[in-house]
């Protein structure tokens, strides 16, 4: 039992962190971030080339395809930092996904093609998964794949696709088998977004933001070689993935800067009478118990990367941490909004933190809902972790 | 104990909901979200015709006499339909302070213009902190002097600000003991109106008031006494924004159960899983006890005092719960909830003004702790 | 609309309340009830015979049964009253439930036998549905009743038999007919409970309390007029008791006083800094989201009572004030344990309230399991209140 | 970072596990509960022999020489069979406040003989409010004379009173300025007890000290100095309940899933049930967060310091997550969980007592408010 890091592993964190610092333009302590889905997105590019450069971006991968082999723990480090200091650059489709799924699945001549431009941070990839009708269900998905010999003819839409606007390419699941059980029928490509016959359409959140698209394939003719992997496996490909940390630290990281801004806040702001909000018992109580949910979040977190350093598969505290992750961002942009009192309908600069809470509060709504619903999680943390009956797979029924 | 509508309550209720939902459809809410007043002329028009800008201004006044809780009827009804704007400023907040403070001459002037739709008003009262507390006016004065009074100070979060035709202006009074409120002609040089952005498109701005003259006749009530007053507009507005939540909590979760009805994964409704059914089960729950503390509430404002516990208990129970039934409903709703596209979210942003409008659960907790005597 | 008793009922209210507050030996403000399932269960029938002979036993029976046809809303001052008074004596099995069962579907000689006794507050019944196998699934039950042509006989077992050792009488269901659907084979029985053929067995509960029992039925021979009603309709017969207001309106009259005992606890009580403790703002907030959980549950019992008097069957209202209400019960406990500081373990005198929010807290742990769990609760408000589908009555299943 | 055991704690882990299942099971358990001093002879022997109730004791006083997150592996098995009495009163509450403030002398006298099963000590800290504050030792004092000193005083809240050997009394000095412990051999004439019912079945004790006559050699560190020992004495003290938590925590899920797979309504398992399943999923991560928690904290106070916030948080994290994991598991068991017949409700009963002592959430909470500096 030992809960600290080692020595190395905190002088990568004292590195990152003074990079990071230096890197920030203007002052840390009013840093706030910056929109990477939108027209700060060429900036983010820019970091992630020089992430790149110090080898960051894709330290976890193997070291025959230009990583570091990092360690888990080095990568929950490097997740940590990034989102406490707001940073934008990381890649989470290409070096996190597209990436170490070639390297399982993808042939010598896609691994080439691929793999050095996400290596070297100059590209941006989206995820085609969701479809209108499929979402928790998502092995029910419609998109068509049909082989015409020469070439693969798609046709089909994808939906809540993020960064799809500034994606160079997709990588999706497609229906390749229309008479195989579900899961059996599915295979991963990858296209060209700017095709032709592509066209990404805008969805714009209730926060007024784009981030998501639909995205709408017509007669899309790919090359044979947009398979990756075996013909109808993808569903099996795509749920593989385990070679990058996915602890959600990021969570807890983030919702910690949070919480160091809004006692800052509410040590200065006054009420009507004169008395800082700090000394308002039920604030108090707020931040503890918000310290107590963040500590909680990081500690699962902590434990899914620690358990994956050792070459286990964690069961249940995947699900445990996106769980107790997002509800924690949920909770500090309420949190961020109800101290700010009627400024807390405000989001023009006269609200307290410029008003960044509230928006926040109408994004992190989809947190629970994205990647597997809050009651999917429990369902898989039920029946996968703690081996209760899956009702569908019940015998007996009741009259 | 009668639970149910009167005849009158219901006639309004059917006639109400029969006009706004065809009239204020979802188009109309979304366009007047970007609209400078949030109504158009027309509906100002017909609000008018249909006696329900002077619902609670009595006949002699050339209102329709209504009491408040009917009131709560029509306000539950605009709440399903997301409807906001400068009608609850001038037949709720104005029309009340101006029945509670006005003198008999300024009621002739100013109250049957607002039932007929030829004026709207528009309280100026918090400043730079947000509270609802009598401190908060502090920066606003009225000094007097020979001709009347000047008036000088920045009001925020004043709602319905441009297209008012007057302003009620709380200010300081000379003496810095209590509060007056006076008449202000939105036309008067001396104002600047800034907008505030304001996430549900609700009417929110900044108000400028620069050595404003104004005559004695401009005073509403008595000159640091409307404390009084104000502190009984605001319960007014507290249950009214309750009865346009627990209205809206209502409509929110019929949307809500129609979508689960309707959207299928695993080849089944949503609706039949059963942690979708027990979340459905807890916003009823939430729905049903809101539309009878919001009634309660506003059946005792009417019938018994302007100032009970049931009210602070109200509005600091429906804020709360009703935020509660649009997460779940987001939650219930999936990723679809949460486009811009979609009617729920008009919902959710406006919530944000209703529940802090007129106190907070917080505030209002505070209240209930006052009352009950606990310390 | 109008949130007020009208004068009639305001006036029952006083002279109800003067009655009671005479009836409770020594102070009211000390009065902490009594345990009506155990010693005092004599003290309790004594209650019960006054109760009759003011009339308000049984006040809500139709005037040719000796009742008078009282309100729904008196029903529920009376409730309210008594609960709140913490006044024992109602007759919650034989007043409420079994008279208007009887009046309904009991032979004019059953209603003759079996009214009068119960109108005169001179005995205890109890009832049998529980048994172990069949909880929240009721309509499995299988204790067995078979016709022997000159009488029936029973075999099988009822649990959670709340007051049996108390009782002089036992109405139960029992499956009559094994080969039809579940809902349509059960029969609705009364007997002796002293029979020597049945046995009562303690079921003592986590505060060491004995409330429940086990009943065995071994070989027990039943006349022939044991039958209530008709054969096989045991099922319809104990579902459609509502001529009884049933508002729940005791949860949060009770809690009421324990919460004006609560307040003036904390009042009085000090920390060891010498503050008051109802100057503790968790404390302060604690007692002000209890008035409103206690309010709302009133709410909604007074609305169940409103819709009943209209004539109207409450959809969703009663397992709304279900819910509410038990959970209400739960929460009072537990602040009450939670008030006490490290007196919350110590159950003897020297715990503040003599350590009776203790006990308590285990006895209540059952409210929200008995007569239809929570989860149960839901699923009604689910499906019979909001028309969501239920989840066995589906057609398509996924594979 | 390695949040896995080390091979030492995996044995001690094992080994304890084997014994304390076959030793301590529910009938041992609950017979203990009506018996005096809460634990049998050859238990208590075995356990010495185990090395368990020296397990902190360095080897030098005859001592295992383990760490406080060692034994925090052992008090997580003992929480699983809910395992109560002297034991923690003796070695962890005892051994800690021998190890912190004993001189050189009565380190060696004592200790050899708390690790051979020799000698039960008993804390009386606890005053009539019961707070584990300084301020709490208000009434009991030392008055030195020239013999030594005089103990006056009545402690509330004594654990393991009955069948201690010695007492460890924290009384108010003499100035009046801080305070002091003494060790009072229980046999001294003027000792009173008074059992105090515990719901729990825990040894709890009024205990009155009348004109006690005391030896300076009976003073148990500085005059007046013993906050310093007793806050960090505490601090195990919190750490050492929530480790028994995190196991009993443990058990109560392990407890539920067994009977929710089994226990069948409507002919199917009830734990194939969504909303059981979600209950389920939420008691996994209840639990799931309490080891963690508990663990960081006994590490952290092994080896970094005693005094850090994550204690705090652990002891207030647990304390509410445990009762939440006995609720769920209440309401997933039916009636049937609620009998005194059934094992679960020994675990909820015996909660209560584990989440006040050494402190409860609200306590901490307020710990944590301080070391955030949230002022």
């Amino acid at each position: 039992m030992k809960y600290k890091f080692n020595k190395e592993d905190e002088l990568f964190r004292q590195e990152l962190r003074s990079w990071i610092r230096n890197e920030i333009p203007g002052d840390f302590n009013t840093w706030q971030g910056i929109d990477e889905a939108g027209e700060d997105f060429e900036y983010s590019l820019e970091i992630r080339r020089k992430l790149a450069k110090k080898g960051w971006l894709t330290m976890a991968w193997p070291k025959e395809y230009g990583g570091q082999g990092a360690s888990y723990m080095k990568q929950v480090i490097f997740n940590e930092e990034m989102s406490y200091h707001r940073m934008p650059g990381r890649d989470g489709f290409g070096a996190k996904m597209l990436g170490p799924t070639l390297m399982v699945h993808g042939s010598e001549e896609q691994q080439k093609t691929f793999l050095p431009p996400i290596a070297n941070g100059e590209v941006q990839w989206c995820q085609g998964y969701s479809e209108p009708d499929s979402g928790s269900d998502l092995a029910s998905l419609k998109l068509k794949v049909v082989d015409k010999g020469d070439h693969w003819l798609v046709n089909g839409t994808k939906v809540w696709t993020s960064m799809a606007h500034k994606a160079s390419g997709i990588f999706f699941l497609g229906r390749t088998d229309t008479d195989a059980p579900k899961h059996k029928g599915i295979s991963f490509f990858l296209a060209n977004i700017k095709d032709s016959n592509i066209e990404v359409k805008p969805i714009i959140n209730m926060a007024g933001r784009h981030h998501f698209n639909q995205v709408i394939f017509e007669n899309v003719k790919l090359p044979k070689d947009a398979l990756i992997g075996e013909l109808n496996k993808g569903w099996y490909i795509a749920a593989t993935l385990l070679d990058f940390e996915r602890s959600g630290v990021e969570y807890p990281a983030t919702a910690r800067r949070n919480f160091e801004e809004l006692v800052e806040f509410v040590k200065n702001k006054k009420n009507s009478l004169g008395i800082p909000l700090i000394n308002d018992p039920y604030i108090n109580k707020t931040l503890v118990d918000l310290d107590l949910e963040i500590e909680a979040a990081k500690l699962v977190a902590y434990e899914v990367a620690y358990l994956q350093s050792q070459g286990e598969v964690p069961s249940i505290e995947g699900s445990v941490a996106k769980i107790l992750g997002t509800q924690l961002a949920q909770k500090v942009a309420k949190i961020g909004t109800d101290f700010s009192g009627l400024f807390g309908q405000i989001s023009d600069s006269s609200a307290p933190f410029d008003g960044k809470y509230l928006n926040p509060q109408l994004d992190v709504t989809a947190y629970t809902i994205f990647a597997g619903t809050t009651e999917i999680q429990k369902n898989i943390i039920a029946t996968r972790g703690l081996g209760l009956p899956r009702e569908d797979k019940l015998k007996t029924r009741s009259k | 104990m009668d639970l149910g509508l009167s005849e009158i309550q219901k006639m309004l209720q059917e006639s109400s909901r029969d006009y706004l939902l065809e009239n204020c459809t979802m188009d109309y809410i979304r366009a007047m979200e970007s609209d400078q007043i949030g109504i158009s002329d027309e509906i100002w028009k017909n609000m008018a015709d249909m006696g329900w800008l002077g619902l609670m201004i009595p006949e002699i006044y050339g209102g329709s006499g209504f009491n408040f809780d009917d009131m709560s009827i029509l306000l539950e009804e605009m709440g399903k339909v997301a409807l906001s704007g400068p009608f609850f400023s001038t037949s709720v907040i104005g029309a009340q302070t101006l029945l509670l403070s006005g003198d008999e001459s300024q009621k002739k002037e100013f109250l049957p213009k607002i039932a007929s739709g030829n004026l709207k008003f528009s309280l100026a009262f918090n400043e730079k902190t947000g509270s609802f507390e009598e401190s908060e006016v502090s920066t606003t004065t009225s000094i007097k002097n020979d001709e009347g009074w000047t008036l000088n100070g920045e009001k925020y979060f004043v709602n319905d600000a441009v297209g008012a035709d007057y302003f009620i202006v709380a200010s300081a009074s000379e003496n810095n003991e209590g509060i007056s409120l006076f008449l202000v002609p939105s036309k008067s040089d001396g104002i600047e109106i800034e907008k505030m952005e304001a996430i549900g498109g609700d009417k929110i701005s900044k108000v400028n008031f620069q050595e404003i003259k104004l005559l004695d006749s401009q005073l509403l009530g008595k000159e640091g006494e409307a404390w009084k007053t104000l502190s009984k507009v605001f319960n007014y507005g507290a249950i009214g924004k309750t009865s346009e939540m627990s209205g809206a909590a209502q409509r929110v979760m019929d949307m809500t159960l129609n979508y689960i009805k309707d959207r299928k994964q695993f080849d089944r409704p949503i609706g039949s899983f059963q942690a979708v059914q027990h979340h459905a089960a807890d916003m009823a729950i939430l729905t049903k006890v809101s539309t009878q503390f919001s009634r309660k509430a506003a059946w005792e404002i009417s019938n018994k005092d302007n100032s009970n516990i049931n009210i602070h208990r109200a509005k600091s129970y429906v804020s709360k719960a009703f935020h509660d039934v649009c997460q779940i409903s987001h939650q219930l709703h999936g990723a679809i909830g949460y486009t811009w596209d979609y009617d729920l979210q008009v919902f959710t942003r406006k919530m944000q003004h209703q529940k802090l409008a007129y106190g907070d659960t917080d505030f209002h907790q505070k209240k209930i702790s006052n009352l009950l005597n606990l310390k």
